[in-house]
């Protein structure tokens, strides 16, 4: 009695796919081929989209942002495992997730141009948050989406997205913890890429797994190989089953790494070594993926090059598309201030417009 | 038609719009089986239950972010914050994301959300129980603000509050929630935020307040009357932003001579604005300097103290008389 | 390998006096009759400057304050640990604390009654802190504290004080994961009284103890029968060693009972019933500790008569003290600004003399 | 004497206090190994060692709340928000803490607290990377602003907010910070806080600006002068609080006509709180409406807008004319 064990509690690792591309039999998700054939498309689109912006931004045509490259089984496996009528909630490192859930391809282009149109998401991506960048901050948005979700009480959950530096953040922490308490249907996924920008996953905690931050919340946590598109997906899945059926929230950790600079302004040499760098590279998500599906049959030499092709043919066209758009309005700020009308901005628009009429006129 | 003080009318206009609405849903620390610390929210728990009257964990960005999440949803949150002295920590919630949402999607994400909020002295309390910061507030852009100062107009303005389309931070001037009962309305009465109000007509001067600082402002208003032959227009700003600076131009360009009384410390308070706005539009129909009577840039005070440093009717009326005389 | 677990945690519960008053003797903390005599001292004297604070305010003599009644063994036990050169970091219900630390009585009462001057403390108690109100940020200066303890090589560790409710929030969670990752010498105590207001702990997180919250700081947390002070004590001693050793924060999650209302401005009846604090009461940490005390033979009857007489003299001769006082100038405000002059408050001082003359030259 | 960016010379500054004080030490998110994401802290941690320069969990309130408690400690921690847009997770720490436990404690705990961060726009930068929110602090009485707007007086006022006994937040204009170079000596320079600076004398119209505006302003004046036989005084702010009302006031006086020019949207910006001080001191001097130059109310546009709602040289310019005309 004087002192004794009163809980007790562990963290698991998932892997299926192995280093070859072998899975685990029994926790193999049952997906069409079809839908293998979708994920990589969609984790292989990630990849190439991201080398061009890459390109664009070296060439001052789009401005900085943050490349997903190696994140795409971490960022894909689990939008994928997603239902029509569930949200996305997503920090700036999601381009995977985001065209999962179709939001257009020219989107990433006019964010990173900083445009606002970049975030309007047509009417096939309906539950398709703006990307959000206050380190964190996003979560307890998702725990209130889930409220609101249980409160109507629909069949659906939010996802939300965070790296290993926001699960320092006590949003994080708080949007867990009012989900626990509210067993609201939110799946956190905590991608650990291991730095937040110059910061390895050692400094940020001394916790040793990031899932085990789901205890202080009492709700499951479990940590996946985050470059396995099937352990990514059917944790995924799993948790949202929990949520769906009204068990609450999960918490994922899944192990991933940032292969690129954290963002185009940044330069990772002042603080990794490049021999780390490059064992990571040897655990590409992509590679992996397809020694599966190619070991399943479906895939080989043809396909990728004929994928490749596609692929780089939609890219290209999507930057064209981008670099011939002109309808950015100015002024039009002014009209989402507020959804009323208020004489203060409107006689601020009208200077404003006044402002630039001077200002091109004198530029003319 | 039942008299009710500022507690009962916003607690009136909350249940109607609950009874109304149900996407309107209530949430905070204390705000449900115990009726909020100040009974604002009394007996709506009872009568919809927990899943719509939420009592939350102790976590301010935790109940402002997971309401922005509710809002983005559909639902219409009215969230409080048991003191606005304890508002501080949804400060990024409110800028990073209420306030930004519509214009980041351009209009396709809208966060319908009202942050209830007492503040202002006056009750005796412990620290961060008596600041008045609407100015904090008032100066995100994206963010509307009002203040009402009476049981009717806060009724009436927390209902407008939880149908507007846009985040709205309601602050209750506590000191003021029980001093007074006023014949407030069964039937729905809605004020247009973004408007202010003229609750007495003068020409010789503009005294313009808000919030519990009214009281004292018509008293002295009352007192000067009394003492002189002179009339003085009273304005209660009611919305703080949008500002509605036409009211204030407008009637100073008839009176020429402006005070403006705030709770707040001094240094860019509402009332620095409002002078400005003042300058921008009637400069040269000022015969003074326009006058503000306010709190002084001190840390806020501890409740033994904190009288001497608010403003009163006593100097409120002699700096109207200063300015009348200036 | 596909799913294995990778990390377990444990939580443990702590007591070393059972309800009548004997101590466990593997766990029983080596303490002198003296000390032993002090901290019973120091437990009734919190007890009956509570009751006699709750009478003045009920006359409006004080303002609005939150009883300590019923924790007393759970904030005098850890503040008894503390080494002289230890800093105490206290919410606002640890009047048992802040006098072990040697603060003086009526600052208690100068602190309620709305002046400053009750956060000043003389020089036998230089490392307590003025009351935190804001709940749960004290928690961070606590670890910044402990920080420049370890980073000027000092033997000494910070301690701080939150509630059930405190846990909640993210400044809590992150001062403790800070603290994981400097290995900074504080001790975080959880005094989980039950009640946040009127919220039960088990609305406050999911998670079945609050020791667990450690876990995700990735720092040592325990349970601790916070009624029982040999148990409070000898925790913090612990946790204190650790510090010192250089190893890092402890959190203590006690548990207590907050018998009376939330602050004389609550009324409990309104959210949880009689029959538990009925059950609460049972508890007391005051007669089990003088059970205790009696069972070896140091305390009787008569000592405990002459205790109350004592302490009644001392409770009495404060708040005489107290009334006394009338030095409070209002104008020193002016003076604490800022640590340099500057024109503008000096102007505004100088007003301020101005319209208070006016006013009490009206008044008269 | 080096020329220097004002990248550098900050750099510099803490370098120089590093070494002499071993109290100061700096904190926050990469300010360490990779020396701050704009390298203002650049080498410090080869130097002074991960001990006294901190590479923090990613959590802003932490880093806030932390640096207190090595304040009160006597340490003297120089802490970086990554940027201000990042900044208001500590709004409750400032608010509650930091400002106020000189006052809580009458003197007898203080907090020696540096919190610098790199604020404004011009560099292109994703959302929350642009904002101009000194207003947002200047309103915290306990609390001191500083905004630099050249390499010389960013190495004058870095060491000053060091050694200043209070909290300083010290706001970098990012969009100058390798714009220009400047001779910045070795040796010792210290600036005071509270003071503004006079950079160009003249008669006929006083221009306030601080940070990044000073450039365009500056540019502005000259064009003006160029134009027409005027001589425009140009103050440069320099501390945004407590104010340094004196010189704007004494300025104003003479030439009887202002323009204040702000990066920040228009309502509650720092420009108001001016306004109001010339309405208190020197209104009758005024021959035209004090011109506030600034942002629009509007949410801060991403890069692709912002430049038009910036104010430039050209819109300063004309501002000008207005307001010699007027
Ligand atoms: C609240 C906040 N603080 C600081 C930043 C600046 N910042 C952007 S990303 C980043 C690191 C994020 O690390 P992590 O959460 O691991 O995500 P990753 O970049 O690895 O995807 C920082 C510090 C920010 N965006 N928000
Ligand atoms: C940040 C903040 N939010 C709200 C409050 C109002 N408040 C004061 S005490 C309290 C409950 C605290 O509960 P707990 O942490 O369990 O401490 P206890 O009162 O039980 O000692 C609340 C909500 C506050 N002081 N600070
Ligand atoms: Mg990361
Ligand atoms: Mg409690």
């Amino acid at each position: 009695m004087p002192r004794t064990q009163v809980e007790r509690f562990s963290v698991s690792h998932m892997q299926i796919l192995d280093d070859d591309g072998n899975a685990d039999p029994e926790l193999e998700p049952k997906l069409t081929k079809e839908q293998l054939l979708e994920i990589y498309r969609l984790m292989f689109l990630a990849r190439k989209q991201d080398q061009r912006m890459l390109k664009l931004q070296r060439q001052g045509r789009i401005g900085t942002f943050g490349p997903c490259t190696g994140q795409e089984a971490s960022s894909i496996g689990p939008a994928y495992a997603l239902g029509d009528s569930d949200w996305l909630v997503t920090a700036f490192r999601d381009l995977g997730a985001r065209l999962v859930r179709k939001e257009p391809l020219i989107n990433s282009l006019l964010f990173h141009n900083g445009f606002e149109e970049g975030n309007v998401v047509p009417d096939e991506a309906p539950n398709v948050l703006p990307i959000s960048i206050i380190v964190g901050s996003q979560a307890l948005h998702a725990t209130g989406i889930a409220y609101a979700m249980k409160y109507r009480g629909e069949k659906a959950a939010a996802l939300t997205f965070f790296g290993d530096g926001a699960s320092s953040q006590g949003d994080v922490y708080e949007a867990m913890n009012f989900a626990g308490v509210w067993k609201a249907p939110v799946v956190f996924i905590c991608q650990n890429n291991q730095w937040a920008i110059s910061m390895p996953r050692s400094k940020q905690t001394r916790a040793v797994t990031l899932a085990q931050k789901a205890i202080a919340a009492g709700i499951p946590g479990l940590q996946v190989d985050g470059n396995d598109v099937l352990a990514t997906y059917a944790a995924t899945k799993e948790a949202l089953a929990r949520a769906y059926a009204g068990e609450g929230p999960t918490m994922i950790e899944a192990l991933t790494y940032r292969l690129m600079m954290h963002t185009t302004a940044d330069d990772p040499r002042r603080y990794r070594n490049e021999d780390e760098e490059k064992a990571a590279w040897e655990k590409d998500p992509i590679p992996r993926f397809r020694k599966y599906i190619e070991r399943k049959g479906i895939w080989d030499a043809k396909k990728q090059a004929a994928l490749e092709e596609e692929i780089k043919g939609e890219v290209d066209a999507t930057v064209k598309e981008f670099e011939s758009r002109k309808d950015f309005q100015p002024e039009i700020l002014f009209d989402h201030v507020f959804g009323t009308k208020h004489a203060e901005i409107e006689e601020q628009r009208a200077q404003f417009l006044e402002n630039l009429k001077l200002k091109s006129a004198k530029a003319e | 038609m039942a008299k009710l003080n500022i507690v009962q009318a916003i607690n009136l206009g909350l249940d109607q719009e609950m009874a109304k609405d149900d996407s309107v849903v209530v949430l905070g620390e204390d705000v449900g089986v115990d009726g909020g610390v100040f009974r604002v929210t009394d007996g709506l728990h009872a009568k919809y239950g927990e899943e719509r009257v939420i009592d939350t964990p102790l976590a301010e960005s935790g109940i402002i972010g997971t309401s922005i999440g509710m809002a983005l949803a559909g639902l219409r949150p009215v969230a409080e914050m048991q003191f606005s002295g304890f508002s501080y920590h949804i400060f990024h919630q409110l800028e990073g994301h209420a306030s930004r949402l519509r214009q980041r999607s351009l209009g396709q994400r809208t966060v319908p959300l009202v942050v209830r909020m007492p503040f202002g002295g006056g009750v005796r309390a412990l620290e961060h129980h008596s600041e008045s910061r609407e100015a904090t507030y008032a100066h995100l852009p994206g963010v509307k603000v009002v203040i009402p100062s009476s049981p009717r107009n806060a009724r009436a303005l927390i209902v407008a509050a939880i149908r507007d389309p846009d985040p709205v931070i309601f602050m209750e001037p506590k000191h003021v929630y029980r001093a007074f009962r006023e014949e407030v309305p069964e039937t729905e009465e809605v004020m247009e935020i973004g408007r202010s109000e003229i609750v007495q007509e003068g020409s010789d001067l503009t005294l313009v307040a808000w919030g519990a600082m009214m009281r004292p402002a018509l008293r002295a208003a009352v007192e000067v009357q009394n003492a002189r032959k002179v009339s003085i227009e009273v304005i209660d700003l009611l919305t703080i932003a949008p500002m509605d600076s036409h009211t204030i131009v407008e009637s100073v360009q008839k009176t020429g001579r402006c005070v403006i009384v705030q709770e707040a410390p001094k240094t860019l308070g509402i009332a620095s604005e409002i002078i400005a706005r003042i300058n921008d539009h009637v400069l040269l129909y000022l015969e003074a300097p326009v006058n503000r009577v306010t709190n002084y840039d001190v840390v806020t005070p501890y409740f033994g103290r904190e009288l001497d440093f608010t403003p009163d009717a006593g100097r409120i009326q002699r700096e109207i008389e200063t300015t009348l005389d200036f």
